[in-house]
């Protein structure tokens, strides 16, 4: 049962009796409209989850008012961004405009195909799903530049080329800190990278070997920068270029591009949670015979492990300031890529010399010795 | 830093304002650009001018006082008690012990919430919201101080020709002394989160160095002047409102995280004069002296013919007013010289070759205030 | 060179100290209580009963005690107080009394010369309207002779 | 004051340097158009009066003035000087080879006064638009209540007719 | 900003006075319990989500900095600032607007998608204020945008502001907002 998909398609023949070609359509169909519609509320539940959290550090409160504790302000926000006018500025680019925020949206919600939430359930476990991962993300920058050019306003532009300048140079370090990942497991398939793993912190490749552990940091700070996150929010910076490459975008289209950014927030710490945390590893006691049941303690934990990350993501944003576009620069080539080739290195003699056993496991075999 | 090439065919002009987040209010520059980099700066103000000269003329002297808050509305207060010692010295009014002293308090108070202000908007416009917000919370305390003691939060017209309309109480100055070890503490909080943050140097280090002789020359003051190493403080080297009873250091830009003159100095000098406030502010309290507030005066305010340039130290550096009385109880002439104007005049000169980005810091760091570039 | 590397590996060590220095004060602050007051429901106190008393809310006229002396319209330098007095068989009468607070500026030089203190200011400052021509407050619906404080004071005496 | 009034006399004998005593506050200097620059550049540079603390526009009865206000930072003095101009031909030399940020002064008072600063390198109008009408601060200027197109009346109900009563 | 060339100008503002009689056919059709029910829910959401401009001219802009500070936190009713007009529903002119200023903020306005409201916020928006004796100041942004709600004060206390903010909301709710769409078709 490597595949929901399967699962759902099998379940539609015997139970339907149609076409298989149809079926399979079918139930592709349905499970991107789940995953799909998922992404949406964690990218709504995210813009409130922020505002929260940016509400308490900055010893306020944030929304509060509609429904319980503020709990329905994201369809409030939601209400009125579709109702609001559609504007596309008149000297724009229409087509590409309009193109933009969509390519945008599919950039980030392709990544969750392959995202294992637990040991069943993932859309399509591709055999090269992290090179799918890091490549399908990088499709923003398309939206991004696309969107920025089309606008035909200055500060979106300037936004655009800042956004592609460095989105393509930090997918540099991260595909490097997760090239140790690969070399450890031997596999591109996220749920292999997962199995390589345990429950227990010592299993995870955060603790695997020095060189995983800095890996851990360059990727997070990396996939951050990809995400045009603080600090490294310069296609956006509000005080610099107004609003960056979404100047000129208003009601559904921006609400696209916001959506977008919050859902690049989940993936991001789901696949740090993947790549160094265990994933959806649970200890051996707590899985039962039953099938759901381990299942959803698994999605549980990942789930857990990702919000928490998601946390350090918006701790992170509303403390520092950002930095500026030729600094980003040099914290990219100068620091992140060449930490980022010791920890493969290091990694590589780890692999080598202990064949991929872990740091403490090596460190307990020579206690025990 | 970086070669500047004047090449016209290459450049992209960038409107900057009225309305844009950094700009704090409405100024507006017109940017030559290369890239990121800025080849030209051309300042275009005059989007708040609202003829406050003018009234000058217009209304009597003491109703020229609310005017004068509005010329610089973060720091209200210094405005008022310069143009009440303008007219002062204009008369020849002895203003009470005391009132020099209530003078000395909410000078100071404001000067606090004006560099608190400073101090946020420039790590916001960094783009760290978080202290801002917490420097707006520390600003809404001494709000609250101002309050009680004259019934506004922003625009007091808390001083009187002649003394201070109002009296301080003994609970307001413990509750004041309460805030004031609370901004203490902050204080400290806000250098590991901003100060001493290393993003946050990286950003200001470098940027915008001003000389000492540069400074003079585009007639720079204040905070700014002497964050470019000059030892001028007009409360210690010109003293009025006996500032000369408390002890204090003139704060000086030191060029610790880069060159003298930085960015990071003009900030660093900004907080040090926080600090420095605090510790007038404790002084003044302790010396208190009891007495009258108001000095006696005539029913209509008539000064002699004559002229007077009184200039104080407001918190964005040298708030003179030039008065020229022509006998009436109006005024034929009132100019008002704002740190914030001479400011503006070298954006140009320093712009040149800093990044979009560095302007942002570079203007955030000369702490512009619209209202008080363009009266 | 060397200092340039040392310098590299310093910058290092500087970005990673100093990030979690101030993470830590965010994360204290998160767990602070917020200083939030929530107006206008959810909160103890009115807002207005917590201001100060010398507070300059909106302006109020108290029109029993008013003598029509003028002299707050005269001070005031932008001409947002008007009264209206005629000269009647019994004496002179306040006929209106109008203040447009949407013009006023709060500065407060109307109120020090009154000499019966008829013109003060509440702690109000709630007043938003969908219409501007609501914040011409008038003070006087029927005409009122204007209070003359000096036969007050001597029935006072008498009594 | 006096003595450097007397000094600059000696040193400028053709020009036209009064000193102006008045009932209250501080007196100053009246310079001769013509000998601004040089007296001015005399007084920076041999004087030593290095800071230009302001430099302002002003009106009295006949003349436009332009007033700057000089301090010496070494003896703490300060000096006020005042040049007087024909209000049709309000033309003075700029100081702002001397002190670069006076160039901004400068402009401010051509646009509040219409002092034309001769070798001012951008002598634009700096608070007013540039389609503004006249120079405000002149004392027979009168308020425009149309710009562009908006009517800049007062409105009701700031404009109640005044029907005060008064003596 | 300066996008003069690229806005789509609108001149009909909203009449609203007029609007409701002429449109006196439609309002039958809004009494239909189906629209006046979804009307409602759409406004819910409408008036729980105004955002407003990250824009002040003057003195206010100093209590609109504090209205959205840690004290009165707009944000509690979802208001938060977006720093272009693009992404706005409601600008709150906050402070004097000069002559010199009038025209670039009918610019903003004209650059707000619709529904979009307005808040003057002090004294100096709603009538020119104490800048009322001199030359070069407004008297009223009125006389350049349709204003909603007018705050009065010196500047308004940030309690002030937010109690404009509901009086808005009350107004977004009250609203017929499907009503309105059909009108255009």
């Amino acid at each position: 049962m490597n595949n929901i998909a399967i699962t759902l398609h099998n379940f539609i023949i015997e139970n339907f009796g149609i076409d298989i070609n149809l079926s399979l359509a079918i139930s592709y169909f349905l499970i991107a409209l789940i995953f799909w519609s998922f992404l949406g509320v964690i990218g709504g539940l995210l813009t409130f989850l922020e505002r929260r959290v940016a509400g308490r550090i900055q010893s306020r409160i944030g929304p509060n008012r509609v429904g319980p504790q503020g709990i329905f302000q994201m369809l409030a926000d939601g209400i009125k961004l579709v109702l609001k006018e559609d504007l596309i500025p008149a000297l724009a680019d229409k087509p590409l405009f309009r193109m933009a925020p969509y390519l945008c949206v599919i950039g980030v919600f392709s990544a969750l195909v392959v995202i294992p939430f637990s040991s069943d359930i993932v859309v399509a476990d591709l055999n090269v799903g992290v090179l799918y991962a890091l490549a399908i993300t990088t499709m923003v920058v398309m939206g991004i530049l696309m969107g920025s050019w089309a606008s035909n306003n200055k500060w979106s532009l300037l936004g655009g080329l800042r956004s592609a300048a460095q989105i393509v140079s930090y997918e540099i370090p991260a595909a490097l800190s997760v090239l140790s990942i690969v070399l450890i497991t031997g596999s591109l398939s996220m749920q292999d990278i997962i199995r390589a793993q345990g429950a227990w912190p010592h299993q995870w490749f955060f603790f695997h070997n020095p060189g995983t552990f800095v890996a851990f940091f360059i990727f997070f700070t990396s996939a951050l920068a990809e995400n045009n996150r603080v600090p490294f929010d310069i296609p956006e910076a509000e005080s610099e270029l107004v609003a960056g490459y979404n100047t000129e975008y208003s009601g559904m289209r921006f609400s696209f591009f916001f959506l977008a950014e919050f859902a690049n927030v989940f993936i991001i710490s789901s696949l740090a949670v993947i790549f160094f945390f265990g994933g959806w590893q649970i200890p051996h006691f707590l899985i039962s015979e039953n099938h759901i049941i381990t299942n959803i303690i698994m999605i549980a934990n990942f789930l857990f492990k990702t919000f928490v990350f998601i946390f350090i993501v918006l701790w992170l944003r509303w403390t520092l300031p950002r930095l500026r576009v030729d600094q980003l620069m040099t914290m990219c080539w100068k620091y992140l890529i060449p930490i980022s080739f010791i920890c493969l290195c290091i990694t590589a003699s780890f692999v080598l010399f202990f064949g991929g056993k872990s740091m403490i496991a090596v460190f307990i075999g020579r206690i025990t010795q | 830093m970086y070669e500047l090439e004047k090449n016209n065919d290459n450049t992209m002009t960038l409107n900057m304002g009225p309305h844009h987040p950094s700009t704090h209010g409405v100024l507006r520059f017109i940017l030559e650009m290369d890239g990121e980099i800025i080849l030209s700066v051309k300042p275009d103000v005059g989007y708040l001018h609202r003829s406050i000269e003018k009234i000058g003329e217009r209304v009597t002297y003491p109703a020229f006082m609310p005017y004068t808050d509005r010329v610089d509305y973060v720091a209200a207060a210094n405005c008022n008690v310069g143009y009440a010692l303008a007219v002062e010295k204009l008369m020849g009014i002895e203003t009470p012990e005391r009132a020099q002293y209530l003078r000395v308090i909410v000078s100071e108070l404001n000067r606090i919430i004006s560099h608190l202000l400073m101090t946020g908007v420039l790590a916001m416009d960094l783009g760290a919201y978080t202290p801002f917000l917490h420097a707006v919370r520390e600003r809404e305390k001494i709000n609250d101080i101002f309050e009680i003691l004259c019934g506004a939060r922003l625009t007091y017209n808390l001083a009187t020709i002649g003394g201070m309309p109002f009296d301080i109480k003994e609970t307001t100055i413990r509750k004041c002394l309460e805030i004031l070890e609370g901004l203490k503490k902050f204080l400290k909080e806000f250098d590991d989160l901003v100060t001493n943050n290393a993003i946050f140097i990286s950003r200001l280090a470098n940027i915008g160095v001003i000389d000492k002789e540069t400074a003079k020359a585009f007639m720079l003051s204040g905070p700014n002047l002497r964050a470019a190493g000059a030892h001028w403080d007009l409360r210690k080297n010109e003293t009025y409102f006996l500032y000369d009873r408390f002890k204090f250091d003139i704060a000086v830009g030191s060029g610790k995280a880069g060159t003298l003159g930085d960015s990071y100095d003009r900030f660093s000098v900004r907080m040090k004069e926080i600090e420095t406030s605090i510790s007038i502010l404790e002084q003044a309290f302790k010396s208190l002296p009891s007495g009258e507030v108001q000095a006696k005066l005539p029913k209509t305010l008539k000064p002699p013919k004559g002229e007077v340039y009184v200039r104080t130290e407001s918190a964005r550096g040298e708030l003179g007013y030039y008065i020229i009385s022509d006998g009436t109880a109006k005024a034929s002439r009132i100019k008002i010289r704002t740190g914030s104007f001479a400011a503006i005049s070298i954006l140009d000169k320093i712009g040149r070759g800093l990044m979009l980005s560095d302007l942002v810091a570079f203007m955030a760091s000369l702490d512009l205030i619209a209202p008080e570039i363009d009266r | 060179m060397r200092e340039d590397i040392i310098q590299y590996f310093r910058n290092i060590k500087y970005a990673v100290t100093s990030v979690p220095k101030g993470m830590m004060v965010t994360l204290k602050n998160m767990f602070r209580e917020p200083t939030t007051i929530q107006y206008p429901d959810r909160i103890p106190q009115k807002i207005e009963d917590t201001l100060p008393l010398n507070y300059r809310g909106h302006l109020e006229v108290e029109k029993e005690i008013c003598t029509g002396c003028l002299l707050c319209e005269k001070f005031c330098p932008i001409d947002c107080i008007r009264i209206d007095v005629h000269k009647e068989e019994t004496g002179r009468v306040l006929h209106s009394f109008k203040i447009d607070m949407a013009k006023c500026m709060y500065c407060g030089l109307c109120v020090p010369p009154c000499p019966t203190d008829a013109i003060r200011f509440t702690r109000k400052f709630e007043g938003s309207t969908y219409d501007i021509k609501s914040l011409l407050f008038e003070f006087i619906d029927t005409p009122t002779p204007v209070y003359k404080p000096n036969r007050d004071k001597d029935k006072k005496e008498e009594a | 004051m006096e003595t450097l009034h007397t000094r600059l006399q000696e040193k400028f004998p053709n020009a036209q340097v009064t000193f102006a005593n008045l009932e209250a506050g501080d007196h100053y200097i009246i310079v001769d158009t013509a000998h601004l620059h040089s007296i001015i550049s005399y007084l920076k540079i041999d004087e030593h009066y290095t800071i230009l603390m302001c430099l302002s526009g002003a009106e009295d009865s006949e003349f436009l003035q332009s007033v700057y206000h000089l301090f010496s930072e070494s003896s703490r003095k300060k000096v006020t000087l005042k040049v007087r101009l024909p209000k049709d031909n309000p033309e003075v030399e700029t100081i702002g080879d001397l002190w670069p940020g006076a160039y901004f002064f400068e402009r401010e008072a051509y646009d509040l006064f219409g002092i034309i600063y001769k070798n001012h390198p951008d002598l634009r109008r700096i608070m007013l638009p540039e389609d503004w009408i006249g120079h405000p601060l002149r004392k027979n200027y009168i308020d425009p209540i149309q710009y562009q197109d908006i009517n800049n009346e007062r409105a009701y109900p700031c404009d109640v007719p005044n029907v005060t009563e008064k003596k | 900003m300066e996008k003069r060339d690229h806005i789509e100008t609108r001149e009909e503002y909203r009449t609203k006075e007029n609007e409701v009689q002429e449109w006196s056919a439609y309002q039958k059709l809004s009494d239909n319990v189906l629209f006046t029910s979804l009307d409602k829910i759409l406004n819910l959401g409408r008036a729980n989500s105004l955002w407003y401009l990250l824009f002040g001219t003057a003195c206010c802009a100093i209590e609109l900095m504090q209205t959205g500070g840690p004290r009165a936190d707009l944000d509690r009713f979802g208001s938060v600032f977006r720093p272009t007009p693009r992404q706005c529903d409601l600008i709150i002119i906050a402070g004097t607007v000069t002559l010199k200023m009038a025209s670039r903020i009918k610019i903003l306005y004209d650059q707000m998608p619709e529904p979009k409201y307005v808040i003057s916020m002090g004294s100096c928006a709603n009538c020119g204020g104490l800048f009322d004796l001199g030359y070069s100041v407004l008297r009223g942004i009125d006389k350049v945008i349709p204003v909603d709600v007018y705050v009065p004060g010196c500047p308004p206390r940030p309690e002030a502001l937010t109690e404009g903010l509901l009086v808005l909301q009350q107004k977004v709710k009250n609203e017929k907002f499907l009503v309105k769409e059909k009108k255009s078709i």
